[in-house]
């Protein structure tokens, strides 16, 4: 990944007349390029404050902003705007504008010529995931996550490097948000924009973040650093708290299977013989003896059954009840072990091959690490 | 939401209430026809209230009621469209200086309780008569016109302006691409409301002089004409449904997203 | 506007009899006696226009109330406030007029005050309708819940909610039925108006001029003392928020004091 | 479901319009006289010279600007009949600025109204004589009286005259606590209306005043025993009809007041003239009389009359 920079707040402060208190403290952020930043806080923290000193739509009291070197306040505010994409909770769509006229918003601000402007505009439907047939229609006939979708599309329209998402996917529903996050994360791989996203959820910041500001209230930076770093070492008690008491929890769903160090385990190959299988066991303790056949998991054996049998081919392995996959969440592979009667469970690739064992303790040692 | 409580039989019941007025709107107007053809001039000696004949046996009233009728649009139109421009000045204004809002309401509130015979009387002292009558009409659709536009601009929800505002939009283009065409069926409806009452206003204006369909009213009475006030008032009552349904009709076909809605 | 002129008037007051002096008009009785005393106009205009209210209100907010209640006739209530509207206040007073004279009954006083009953029921039974509507649903619930009869129901639940909506009607009505009453002087009747008909009929800008002041300024007058006086009544027992929504609920009627 | 009574309810208004428009478009052609008349007519005399006629607002005055409008479009005049102005003074202030040119009017009470000092006589040739001194001056002229005159005249019932033994105006003095007298609202400031019957020649000190429309509603308040007496008209139709009746000015306060075309200098011309003279010269005072049945009590329409009354006299 480069460390090259996008956007760089520096020193950057916001003070309301009349206001006793600051609502933002001189802050220094920067942002890198192709990354996903979440600043999330506590309510009046100045996340949404810091948000839109980025587009100008509050201009700081005092610090400089710059996108790709270059300071905000240097271009006019509306072409500025134009450049950055703006996504906010309530979607804000023109409700008298259909589905197309509303995601050509930029391009035709910026004087695109009508073919391309429709050529851009299906390529963000199909880009979002959004019927064509829904083009045609009105905010209001959309469902809430439909509108969400549209409202990602227009502020992607002329495809700025920078997006800004205000708490995106706080007005829709549960089951619908994960979908978006999913969406969003799959979007992401595909468009590499620069994206500063506010939330108020642990949940989605850690979900969608490579990396997090936590505020504290007047725009304090407590800590910035990856999800991971985050939940592993809060630097004070502020982030702790905020992060929760769940952390470990929480790492679960971020870390996966494959970054654990997977060892072998009690795990033998049929080619090799039994003696070999013997071998293993003696390196080791455990009730069952997993059995490799042609780099595949072929099942578990009972451990007395292989002591007491004179070759592998009498042995009649009973297939494993636990697989995970190495690109798993450890959240994941946790569940698959408490639901299963095994205590290990099996990881394989996307092929099937065997890839090591995962134990508890193996989860454990990783939260620890 | 509430439309989902309604009895469930509102429909097919609307459809019989339709169905009703049609056939009694038939059976009048067959009604009519027969009592119109045996309409006589001789049946003045019996000195009914009414004396359909003067409507339907005498080929010079319909253009003079159509001359009546058009004074009378003509001093609705003029003072609404008059006052609507004023209006958006007005508004204009109290949005860009919020401090002046107040004061702009209170005197367009004042205006709107000034009894219009006074006003007219008022106001004829000073210019002639049709100025007079359309400066009274003007000033009292401000009230109404402010309002509506001011509540309307200020309807716009918070969050389409952030997001006008965010995806670059000038604030000039903003009110004319975003604030304007959402603030539309708001506007309209203080159009309408200003149209309906102005055209019960003209007919007050007739006291001046001014024809209109306030004058059919007025020689109605002065010459104990009872046939005449009736038509006078619902011609006036006529033009102002008419002037309404057209309006609604302009809603309509401005706004055609504020109609289709996802049924939740 | 017309307190401007009247003010630049007033300095220019000379000892000739001006017909354009309406201070001058006020100063000089001699000037008003084909007219009526002022008292006596201003009374007539007043209890013509207080009948009316009265009987009004007798009339329409039980009615509004039941069937707001009910939530019946909501339609028909619709067609019958707008018609209220849009049927000329002159054709009213007229054919009243007419009708009375018919059956020998005289100019005035029940024409004209049968004319202004008329003219007042749309405003009190649409704010009645809309106060009761708009009372909280939760509310009327609970009481019957709680079992309470629905006469109960309507007396002690919905008609205090709906107060303030309800004086507002009344006192619009008033300043409405104040301002129609001038027309009925051109209908025969007496009253404030009639000193701007006599000031039309005999070219004396000043008596039209005074004329439509003391109109007006009764009008005012109407709606300030009502105002004050219902205040108390709509504070007690009615949440900020149902205050706000007097304004804002009935805004086709609040302050249509023009006719 | 709302949308689709809507719709309905806008169809049928349409329908309703379209109708209405048919009707109107198909009469026009026939009713073009009524309000406007161009100089269609070929006779020479007019030929086409501009002439705005008004009136005041009761129906003997729209019958004669009907009256008058009508002959002068048939003699090749460009008619317009204007919508009638509010009072005297009001019409000689149009005329005089310029946005009317004609009104038949009344010879004794136009004199009066343009100069206050004269004194009115019941001799139609001194009135003439008094309304051209009046007129002098004053940026218009009169053409010559007509044979027919509308005085005005202070009516009751005929029922409550005979039972209070009223026949004068001065009978009045004994029962004067229990009368009020009505009139159009201008009577009272009149020196031949309340000034006259109140002031130095009657003395009258009547119970009240009341301003009723001129018209009908008099009638109208006389038999609702609303006004005892009422300043009305000698022409009026109820009087022919013995309804009510005339007391008799005694004192003679009333002039004579003959059917007079005042009309601006301007559009003066002897074609003007000598048209408005011929026509004067058939008025009479039954003519007057039948109009204002025709009108006030048969309720015909002004312009119908007139036209009627010029064809059976063979003036169009």
């Amino acid at each position: 990944m480069s460390a090259e920079v996008a956007i760089s707040l520096s020193g950057v402060t916001k003070r309301y007349a009349g206001a006793a208190t600051v609502a933002v403290e001189p802050l220094d952020l920067d942002v890198e390029r192709g990354h996903v930043v979440v600043l999330i806080g506590p309510s009046g923290c100045g996340k949404t404050t810091t948000l839109r000193m980025i587009n100008r739509l509050i201009e700081p009291t005092a610090g400089t902003i710059t996108i790709d070197g270059t300071d905000i306040r240097d271009r006019p505010v509306t072409e500025l705007r134009r450049g950055i994409g703006y996504v906010i909770q309530q979607v804000g769509l023109f409700p008298h504008r259909t589905i197309a006229q509303n995601i050509a918003t930029v391009p035709t601000l910026l004087g695109w010529d009508k073919r391309k402007v429709r050529d851009r505009v299906d390529e963000l439907a199909d880009l979002v995931g959004l019927d064509p047939e829904l083009l045609r229609r009105y905010p209001s006939e959309l469902s809430g996550g439909q509108q969400q979708r549209v409202g990602v599309a227009r502020a992607l329209a002329a495809d700025p490097p920078v997006l800004l998402m205000d708490e995106p996917f706080g007005a829709v529903d549960p089951i619908v948000r994960a979908r978006l996050q999913a969406e969003l994360l799959a979007l992401q791989a595909r468009v590499h924009k620069t994206i500063v996203l506010v939330t108020h959820d642990i949940d989605e910041a850690i979900a969608l973040g490579d990396r997090v500001a936590v505020l504290n209230v007047g725009g304090v930076l407590e800590q910035y650093a990856a999800p991971d770093d985050l939940l592993a070492a809060p630097v004070n008690d502020f982030v702790g708290q905020f992060l929760g008491h769940e952390r470990s929890i929480k790492r679960l769903s971020l870390a996966r299977v494959a970054n654990l160090a997977l060892d072998g385990g009690l795990v033998a190959d049929v080619e090799a013989g039994i003696d070999a299988a013997r071998a293993v066991l003696a390196k080791g303790h455990g009730a069952w003896l997993g059995l490799i056949e042609g780099g595949r998991f072929a099942g578990w054996v009972p451990v007395d059954e292989v002591e007491a049998a004179g070759s592998i081919a009498e042995l009649e392995p009973e297939p494993a009840a636990a697989v995970v996959r190495a690109d798993s969440t450890l959240r994941e592979a946790l569940e698959v072990i408490l639901t299963s009667r095994s205590s290990t469970a099996v990881v394989v690739d996307e092929h099937g091959t065997f890839g090591g064992t995962v134990t508890l303790e193996a989860i454990r040692e990783g939260l620890t690490r | 939401m509430t439309t989902a409580f309604r009895e469930p039989h509102a429909r097919s019941r609307r459809r019989w209430w339709w169905l009703a007025l049609a056939v009694a709107g038939a059976a009048f107007a067959a009604w009519a026809k027969v009592r119109i053809s045996h309409l006589d001039t001789s049946t003045q000696a019996t000195n009914p209230i009414i004396r359909w004949e003067y409507l339907f046996k005498r080929p010079e009233t319909r253009s003079e009621l159509w001359t009546r009728t058009t004074e009378h649009l003509q001093l609705t139109v003029v003072p609404v469209a008059l006052g609507l421009l004023i209006s958006s000045m007005l508004a204009a204004i109290g949005l860009r200086f919020r401090w002046l809002l107040t004061p702009i309401t209170l005197l367009s509130g004042f205006l709107y309780t000034i009894p219009s015979l006074a006003l007219f009387g008022v106001l004829v002292t000073y210019t002639t008569n049709w100025t007079a009558a359309v400066v009274a009409l003007t000033s009292y659709t401000l009230l109404i016109l402010v309002r509506n536009i001011v509540a309307g601009i200020d309807g716009v929800p918070s969050a389409v302006t952030d997001a006008a505002d965010g995806l670059g939009m000038g604030r000039v283009r903003r009110l004319i691409s975003v604030e304007l065409p959402l603030a539309l069926p708001v506007i309209l409806t203080g159009v309408r409301v200003a149209t309906v009452t102005t055209v019960g206003l003209v007919g007050i204006s007739s006291v001046i002089q001014l024809g209109g369909l306030g004058s059919l009213i007025f020689t109605g009475y002065n010459s104990s004409y009872p046939t005449k006030m009736v038509i006078g008032a619902g011609l006036s009552v006529l033009l102002a449904v008419a002037l309404d349904l057209v309006l609604r009709l302009v809603e309509r076909l401005t706004t055609p997203w504020a109609r289709r809605r996802v049924g939740a | 506007m017309i307190a401007l002129a009247w003010a630049a008037r007033l300095a220019a007051a000379a000892p000739e009899a001006d017909p354009t002096n309406a201070l001058q008009w006020f100063q000089r009785r001699s000037l008003r006696t084909t007219s009526g005393p002022i008292p006596d106009q201003l009374w007539l205009t007043l209890w013509h226009s207080l009948a009316a209210v009265a009987i009004a209100v007798v009339i329409a907010v039980p009615l509004g109330l039941v069937l707001a209640h009910y939530r019946k006739a909501e339609a028909l209530s619709g067609v019958v406030v707008n018609l209220g509207r849009v049927v000329p206040t002159t054709a009213i007073v007229g054919i009243a007029v007419l009708v009375s004279l018919r059956n020998g009954l005289g100019y005035e006083p029940w024409p004209i005050i049968v004319a202004l009953v008329l003219l007042g029921l749309p405003p009190v039974f649409a704010n009645t309708y809309t106060a009761i509507r708009g009372v909280d649903r939760d509310a009327v619930d609970a009481a019957r819940a709680m079992g309470l009869t629905e006469t109960r129901i309507m007396r002690s639940i919905e008609l205090p909610l709906g107060l303030p909506v309800i004086l507002t009607g009344i006192r619009v009505a008033l300043v409405q039925l104040v301002a129609t009453e001038a027309i009925g002087s051109y209908f025969g009747g007496e009253g404030l108006g009639a000193y701007i008909r006599q000031g039309f009929a005999n070219d004396s800008i000043a008596q039209i001029q005074a004329g439509a002041i003391l109109v007006a300024g009764l009008a005012t007058a109407c709606d300030l003392v009502l105002w004050l006086v219902m205040r108390p009544l709509t504070r007690r027992g009615s949440s900020p928020r149902a205050r706000r929504g007097a304004t804002i609920d009935v805004q086709p009627t609040t302050g249509a004091a023009t006719t | 479901m709302k949308q689709r009574t809507w719709t309905r309810g806008l169809l049928a208004l349409l329908a309703v319009l379209a109708l209405l428009a048919g009707a109107c478009s198909s009469k026009k052609s026939t009713s073009s006289s009524t309000t406007t008349a161009s100089s269609s007519g070929t006779t020479a005399a007019g030929s086409g010279a501009k002439v705005r006629i008004t009136s005041q607002d009761f129906n003997e005055q729209k019958t004669l600007a009907q009256v008058y409008g009508q002959y002068l479009k048939a003699q090749g005049f460009d008619v317009t009949i204007q919508r009638p102005i509010g009072t005297r003074k009001q019409i000689f202030a149009a005329i005089k600025g310029g946005t009317a040119d004609l009104v038949p009017d009344y010879g004794g009470s136009a004199a009066t109204e343009l100069d206050k000092t004269g004194k009115p006589s019941p001799d139609q040739a001194k009135t003439e004589a008094r309304l051209a001194a009046a007129l002098k001056g004053s940026g218009m002229a009169a053409s010559a009286a007509a044979p027919a005159q509308d005085i005005n005249a202070l009516t009751a019932l005929t029922t409550w005259a005979q039972q209070n033994s009223v026949t004068t105006i001065s009978d009045l003095k004994k029962v004067q606590d229990k009368v009020t007298i009505g009139g159009a609202p201008e009577c009272a400031n009149r020196p031949d209306c309340l000034q006259g019957y109140e002031g130095p020649v009657y003395g009258l000190k009547f119970k009240g005043f009341k301003a009723v429309s001129y018209g009908p509603p008099l009638v109208a308040g006389l038999k609702a025993n609303t006004i005892q007496v009422a300043q009305y008209q000698t022409t009026a139709p109820e009087i022919a009809s013995g309804e009510i009746v005339v007391l008799k000015d005694d004192k003679g306060l009333q002039g004579a007041d003959p059917v007079v075309p005042i009309f601006s200098s301007k559009v003066s011309s002897p074609a003007l003239i000598k048209a408005l003279d011929t026509l004067s010269a058939k008025l009479t005072d039954a003519d007057l009389a039948a109009w204002n049945k025709a009108t006030d009590i048969d309720k015909s329409e002004p312009v119908d009359v007139a036209k009627k009354w010029l064809q059976d006299k063979g003036l169009i």
